[in-house]
């Protein structure tokens, strides 16, 4: 074929554009392709693309999309973290003249990808999949507002993940660090698809984000049930809330900045170029306004997480509820006026970093107060030390350490001999480990007897726990000291032979907390295999207060079978102390939406449209665009989107509960 | 709606609803796609931004009262106002379930709707024509990106018309159909608002400077 | 303040034997006066954690469930003392912070001028800063001393308590500028200037760095930064004077072009013109000054006769691989006078014939019209002097 | 308990879309406005009837800030009623968002260009 065909057919996309000169990606791929190969196999011989298809990916049922969610952040941890072993490996061995295992381009794609694959494929889809699952429980909802958009919100999401995976065989990741700053990330420094991957993967999945953002907030202000004010939604409610309205306020910013990029990259515009009356720092100043609200997105439904179990376990009204959600608001607010902060050395004066920097210190006040909030939740309380509330008490040890390094580096003159350097990475971790995981894996050792039926198993749960708090300590408390001692992130190989101790310790806390995320996996199948040992029948097994814990574990499709009152902002708890009884008779047939096909047919269009604009290869963009247009002006001719679920199905499922629950007692 | 209390409970708090209606269809929808325009509105305000900041910068090139045809651009502006009130109009007969006349305001809707874009493109030809490319100063590439985001944007609306019209003439004006064409108002009427910021802001203050 | 330095310096003094906390322990006074904030805000902050983890432990540990002897409330959930208490004992340390923030941050401005040498010594007005213009190039330093007509790669020297003044720009993309014993960092940028304002008190070598990742070769991008005593420095600026190497424009676009792991190099002379040039991104041969192109634009731009003279404009942006879209850039070459050979851009880098402000490639200025502050409402550019 | 009334009004509300009281009139009135609104401004900058640039600008904005209010009353049908006041808050959260993005960036951006520009170095420039 002649090279103008194949261009034609293929962009840039050629043989030479898979990675087979890196012995470790070829090493990776083989063990990525058996595994796939062996889980496709498995699927196909069992019999399941059917039922997977039929009952979990056209599903419209957000507790299933919560948990498909939870799947992806899941598997997304073990992408992000091996980029992390790879990176402390890298730190720890090239001292001394050594240039480690990683070449520049190598390492540069595994710190980038390691930073985007955690903020948006980890953290966003297990604080996504908590709130999906949570949150119409709580309120006592039988879906969301917008189920049909949930389904193709996640798909969107898992199309974003398929882009940073596909980069890893073919072809790059971006080698800018994860905002992808210009002039860098132009295309006169950025030549490869590096940037173009990492421009869809984001774009594909902030429109899912966005979708997924409105979605909830009409969830929460339209379909709350009876006598729910706003002052009685739970805090886990409240903060989804606040989170939601970050997103929708935040991602659109996002998306400009990256279609700007983008702009600038494809067709030569000039926004972030250095000539031509462009300004790079512009790019800069419109991330961060996205940026800075993102890490509250990410924190906040954790600090919602952290309330309920603090509460639940210490068998105790939450302390502060009215100053817990005029935190919550004020957080939201203020997470707009802040971030500056992230670029103080960048050369602004002395008035606008003074300015920033106290905003972001008044932060810290709404944040302490919710740290007394859970103090005082804890004191006279009956503290039942299960997983959940472990995880609960390491944030909250771990945390204020975090937010003291965070107020600090809001002041401007120690940022400037703090920012960039590892104490700044130190930090980050600090937070977000310390806040967002710790938060995310309380809320699935909390909710996962919900979701499932059966508790997660203890010991395998407590060697987890123990390991990522130790390994998360040794993994960075070293970094804070290599900060003071003036050394910058990103770096791939070092002189000084002093400093390689404090990276051999943090190397070695990485281990353990692979370790951790082993426990964690271990823990699953140990639990999936002793389920009947495990299991709840009741629906309530922490003795909790909220309404999730209503319904039986897990819950009918149709969550709750009368719709319930509510009185109190411990819903349940008032219940049971009133001495709610079930309701056995009386039931009716309920109105539910209906599964559909076509999220994922429009997210794989999109997927697939990203894919052809990475490589230049116009054809497959456009026709997927045109296919996205169709399928979604087809989409709207449908007008019947929902079914009832008969009585007698309602009976049945609620009699087998009230079997299951006389059993019980 | 009457709330029934469980026979066996009476005097008890009510803790669940007996007897209760569903939510009708689409009951958060006017809710969500205000929010969604919301959201849109912030693209826009940073698009804004993006101009307020490069505006200025035109790369020893043209400024804006080298390239902006006032009149044209009021021509334009002439258009979209005509649309807005040929859409209300829809909106109006809409509700007194005047199928023949609803569609027929929304075929002149959507012809405004066209002639504005139509304009729109004749200017940017006309520009590309002279040189005045989105690549060749930062001005110009704020420029084309914050009016062409508001002409993709009409562009979206008059597809989304044409399938409205041929849904309504399909089912007729059911609810659904009503909700649809109530959310389209919306964002017809708020690509108005974000014209007004356009014409204010780019073509006026532009020439003006 | 001093006995809460003495305070928070103890616990540290310890880890301090052995390692070198540069940041804690830094040589020059900026960076020492950054030091003593980071500790009192630490300490500040210290008064507040403290007691909420030692609390955090105590409750956890008191009201566990075991403990059937210590007191239950399980509705106790409200007391306004104690809200008044956790809402104000933050604010008030946030407002002490606060204000430490907002004048420490305008003492220690990086633009500011230096105001003492260290604690109690005033500046000596007498004795002029030391001038040093940086440039950060993929991937090494260029230092230029205006004063002294030399330029180094990757070296740098200074007297010590003598008050340096830096300019900072770069040639391709961010970067940052960061000595951690002498002061904090601040950005490198093309086309764009930003000032550091320093000084040195104790001899010795320390280590700088670019803290911004640039690409490639950002790993090797650092060089040592020597506080001299006069006569040393005296010494090293005879020795570079005579390392003999001549930096001009051509040198420089050899020079600035990618190059990881670079060895210290010296020029003995220099252009005294090149820092303007290379912060204007016009060092090349027919580029048009960003001065020169802001002050058209100050004035409204060039119009239409301005539309396809855009060759002298391009610096970086068809640098490698143009865009897949898009047209080529273009120029006017039937507006090149056969007296302007700064037409000639395609032509080989040859030493520049005329370095005053290229006028874009021959053709005539816009008329001048002062500059009016109406149209302060888009983002205008500020102050012109012109 | 008081709630149970809560619970039982809290269906009532769901009709209420705030677009049930569009009349004829209020459309041709905010038409009406609108073209006053749009032509004045066209006006003032096409004709230079002010005699200052600043002023112009100055009345145009103003305009433009009561043309959109009137569009969003008599086209949009905001009021402070509709979705128990989501709509108005949203929108009025929207309004904050956009203040603080719009001028934070100006400011910031004016900033960093006045810090950092080189135009301070223009000689020769006559």
């Amino acid at each position: 074929m002649s090279p103008d065909l194949l261009k034609l057919i293929f962009g840039r996309l050629g043989l030479e554009s898979l990675p087979l000169h890196e012995p470790i990606v070829v090493g990776t791929f083989v063990v990525v392709a058996l595994g796939g190969a062996v889980l496709l196999g498995g699927l196909t011989y069992f019999r399941l693309w059917g039922y997977l298809w039929r009952e979990w990916f056209t599903t419209v049922d957000h507790k299933r999309i919560g948990i498909m969610y939870m799947i992806l952040g899941i598997v997304m941890l073990l992408r992000g973290f091996a980029d992390a072993l790879m990176m402390r490996g890298q730190q720890m061995l090239a001292f001394g003249g050594s240039e480690g295992y990683l070449n520049a381009h190598h390492y540069d794609q595994v710190f980038t990808a390691h930073g985007v694959i955690m903020i948006f494929f980890v953290a966003m889809p297990l604080v996504t999949g908590l709130m999906n699952y949570v949150v119409p429980l709580q309120i006592g909802a039988r879906d969301v507002s917008f189920p049909f958009l949930n389904n193709f919100s996640f798909w969107m999401t898992v199309g974003g993940a398929v882009l940073v995976m596909a980069s890893l065989f073919i072809g790059e990741f971006a080698r800018t660090g994860w905002l992808a700053y210009p002039p860098l990330s132009n295309i006169g420094y950025s030549p490869d698809v590096g940037v173009d991957y990492y421009i869809w993967a984001l774009q594909v999945a902030g429109v899912g984000t966005t979708l997924s953002g409105i979605n909830l907030i009409c969830t929460i202000v339209k379909l709350r049930c009876p006598g729910m004010t706003m002052m009685k939604m739970p805090v886990f409610t409240w903060t989804s809330l606040c989170t939601n309205i970050l997103i929708v306020a935040s991602f659109p910013v996002l998306t400009v900045v990256l279609a700007l990029l983008s702009l600038d990259r494809y067709v030569g515009t000039n926004f972030f170029t250095n000539d031509f009356g462009g300004s790079p720092m512009m790019y800069v100043n419109l991330i961060w306004i996205w940026g800075h609200p993102e890490v509250y997105i990410l924190v906040l439904p954790a600090f919602g997480i952290f309330s309920e179990v603090t509460s639940t376990f210490s068998g105790k009204r939450l302390f502060g509820y009215t100053s817990m959600v005029y935190a919550t608001v004020v957080i939201t607010i203020l997470s707009y006026l802040v971030w500056l902060h992230h670029f103080f050395t960048m050369g602004s004066g002395a008035s606008v970093n003074s300015f920033f920097g106290i905003t972001t210190m008044i932060i810290s006040i709404p944040t302490g107060a919710k740290m007394f909030n859970w103090l005082f939740t804890m004191y006279r309380g009956r503290i039942r030390y299960e997983l959940p509330m472990m995880w609960t008490i390491a944030f909250m040890l771990t945390f204020v350490i975090g937010g003291m390094t965070g107020v600090l580096l809001a002041v401007p003159p120690a940022d400037f001999v703090l920012h960039n350097s590892l104490f700044l990475i130190a930090h980050f971790h600090n937070v977000i480990i310390g806040g967002v995981v710790f938060g995310a894996f309380a809320g699935i050792n909390y909710w996962f007897p919900k979701a499932f039926g059966f508790k997660l198993d203890v010991f395998w749960g407590k060697l987890s726990f123990w390991f990522w708090v130790v390994g998360f300590y040794l993994a960075f408390m070293p970094l804070y000291v290599l900060g003071l001692m003036g050394v910058t992130r990103r770096l791939r190989v070092f002189d000084d032979p002093s400093l390689q101790i404090w990276f051999i310790i943090a190397a070695i806390g990485a281990f353990l907390v692979f370790l951790g995320i082993l426990s964690m996996l271990m823990q699953f199948a140990v639990s999936l295999l002793k389920r009947e040992q495990l299991k709840d029948v009741t629906g309530d097994p922490w003795d909790a207060r909220t309404l999730e814990w209503a319904t039986s574990s897990p819950p009918p499709d149709y969550n709750f079978a009368f719709t319930p009152v509510v009185h109190d902002n411990d819903a349940w708890w008032d219940m049971k102390k009133r001495g709610y009884q079930r309701p056995l008779t009386g039931f009716k047939p309920i109105h539910m939406p209906s599964s559909t096909g076509t999220g994922i047919i429009l997210a794989g269009l999109a997927t697939a449209m990203g894919f052809g604009l990475i490589w230049y290869i116009w054809w497959l963009a456009a026709a997927s665009f045109l296919a996205m247009l169709a399928v979604g002006i087809g989409h709207t001719f449908n007008y019947h989107r929902d079914f009832d679920i008969p009585a007698e199905d309602v009976i049945r499922t609620e009699d087998a509960r009230t079997k299951l629950l006389a059993g019980a007692k | 709606m009457t709330v029934a209390v469980n026979p066996t409970q009476t005097g008890e708090p009510l803790f669940y609803l007996a007897d209760e209606h569903p939510h009708p269809e689409g009951y958060s929808t006017s809710l969500g796609f205000w929010i969604y325009l919301m959201s849109d509105c912030l693209i826009f305000a940073m698009l804004f931004a993006a101009f307020g900041v490069l505006g200025a910068n035109y790369a020893a090139g043209p400024a804006p009262k080298d390239l902006f045809d006032l009149n044209l651009v009021a021509v334009n502006t002439s258009m979209l106002l005509l649309s807005s009130i040929t859409y209300g109009f829809a909106m109006l007969t809409m509700q007194q379930n005047k199928i023949g006349q609803t569609q027929m305001w929304l075929a002149i809707t959507g012809l405004f709707g066209a002639a504005f874009i139509g304009i729109e493109l004749t200017e940017f030809a006309h520009m590309i024509h002279e040189g005045a490319t989105p690549q060749r100063s930062a001005f110009l590439s704020a420029f084309f990106t914050l009016v062409g985001t508001h002409g993709l944007h009409v562009t979206c609306g008059l597809i989304w018309l044409v399938t409205l019209m041929v849904q309504v003439g399909k089912f007729g004006l059911i609810e659904a159909n009503r909700r649809r064409l109530m959310c389209l108002s919306m964002f017809w009427h708020f690509l108005d608002v974000v014209w007004i910021g356009v014409f204010t802001f780019v073509y006026l203050l532009g020439v003006l400077r | 303040m001093s006995r809460l330095k003495i305070l928070a310096l103890l616990p540290l003094a310890v880890s301090l034997s052995g390692c070198n906390y540069v940041v804690l322990a830094p040589a020059g006074d900026i960076a020492a006066q950054q030091r003593d904030l980071v500790i009192i805000s630490t300490v500040l902050m210290l008064l507040i954690v403290v007691p909420v983890m030692a609390l955090t432990v105590l409750f956890a540990w008191r009201y566990r469930q075991s403990n059937t002897s210590a007191r239950y409330e399980p509705e106790w959930d409200h007391s306004t003392k104690l809200e008044l208490v956790i809402w104000s004992a933050p604010l008030l340390i946030i407002v002490c912070l606060g204000a430490l923030t907002w004048m420490g941050t305008h003492l220690l401005d990086p633009y500011r001028t230096l105001g003492r040498i260290k604690a109690e010594q005033a500046v000596d007005q007498s004795r002029a800063p030391l001038e040093v213009d940086v440039v950060a190039l993929d991937w090494k330093w260029l230092f230029i001393y205006p004063d002294y007509g030399i330029a180094t790669v990757n070296d740098l020297a200074a007297p010590v308590d003598r008050p340096i003044n830096f300019r900072i720009t770069a040639s391709s993309v961010m970067n940052s500028f960061y000595i951690p014993a002498l002061a904090g960092q601040i950005y490198a940028m093309p086309g764009m200037e930003t000032k550091l304002h320093a000084v040195v008190n104790h001899t010795g070598t320390y280590k700088g760095f670019s803290a911004n990742y640039s690409g490639a070769g950002f790993s090797g991008m650092h060089f040592d930064f020597q506080g001299l005593d006069d006569k040393g420095f005296d010494a090293w600026i005879a020795s570079a004077k005579s390392a003999g190497g001549s930096l001009g424009r051509a040198e420089y676009l050899q020079l600035e072009k990618p190059s990881q792991n670079e060895p210290v190099r010296r020029y003995g002379t220099i252009d005294s013109d090149l820092y303007r040039l290379i912060l204007n991104m016009c060092v090349e041969t027919g580029k048009m000054c960003q001065s020169e192109m802001m002050a058209i634009d100050a004035k409204g731009g060039r119009g239409h006769e301005g539309l396809n003279n855009t060759l002298p404009l391009t610096y970086d942006k068809y640098a490698r691989r143009g865009t897949p879209l898009g047209p080529e850039p273009t120029f006017v070459a039937g507006t090149c006078t056969p007296d302007a050979p700064q037409g000639q851009t395609t032509a080989s880098i040859k030493a520049p014939t005329d370095i005053a402000p290229l006028t874009g490639a021959g053709l005539k200025r816009p008329t001048f019209t002062p500059l009016k502050s109406s149209s302060f409402f888009l983002g205008q550019r500020p102050k012109s002097d012109s | 308990m008081t709630t149970d009334t809560h619970a039982a009004g809290a269906h009532d509300h769901h009709h209420d879309d705030g677009h049930a009281h569009s009349t004829f009139s209020g459309y041709m009135l905010g038409f009406v406005l609108s073209v006053v609104l749009t032509a004045i401004p066209f006006w003032l900058v096409m004709s230079g009837a002010l005699p200052s640039k600043q002023i112009t600008a100055l009345v145009i904005m103003a305009f433009a800030v009561v043309q959109i209010v009137v569009h969003m009353i008599y086209f949009l049908h905001m009021n402070a009623k509709s979705e128990n006041g989501w709509t108005m808050m949203a929108l009025i959260f929207t309004i904050v968002m956009v203040v603080i993005g719009l001028s934070g960036s100006l400011w910031v951006m004016n900033h960093l260009n006045s810090n950092m520009m080189p135009i301070h170095q223009m000689s020769g420039m006559k």
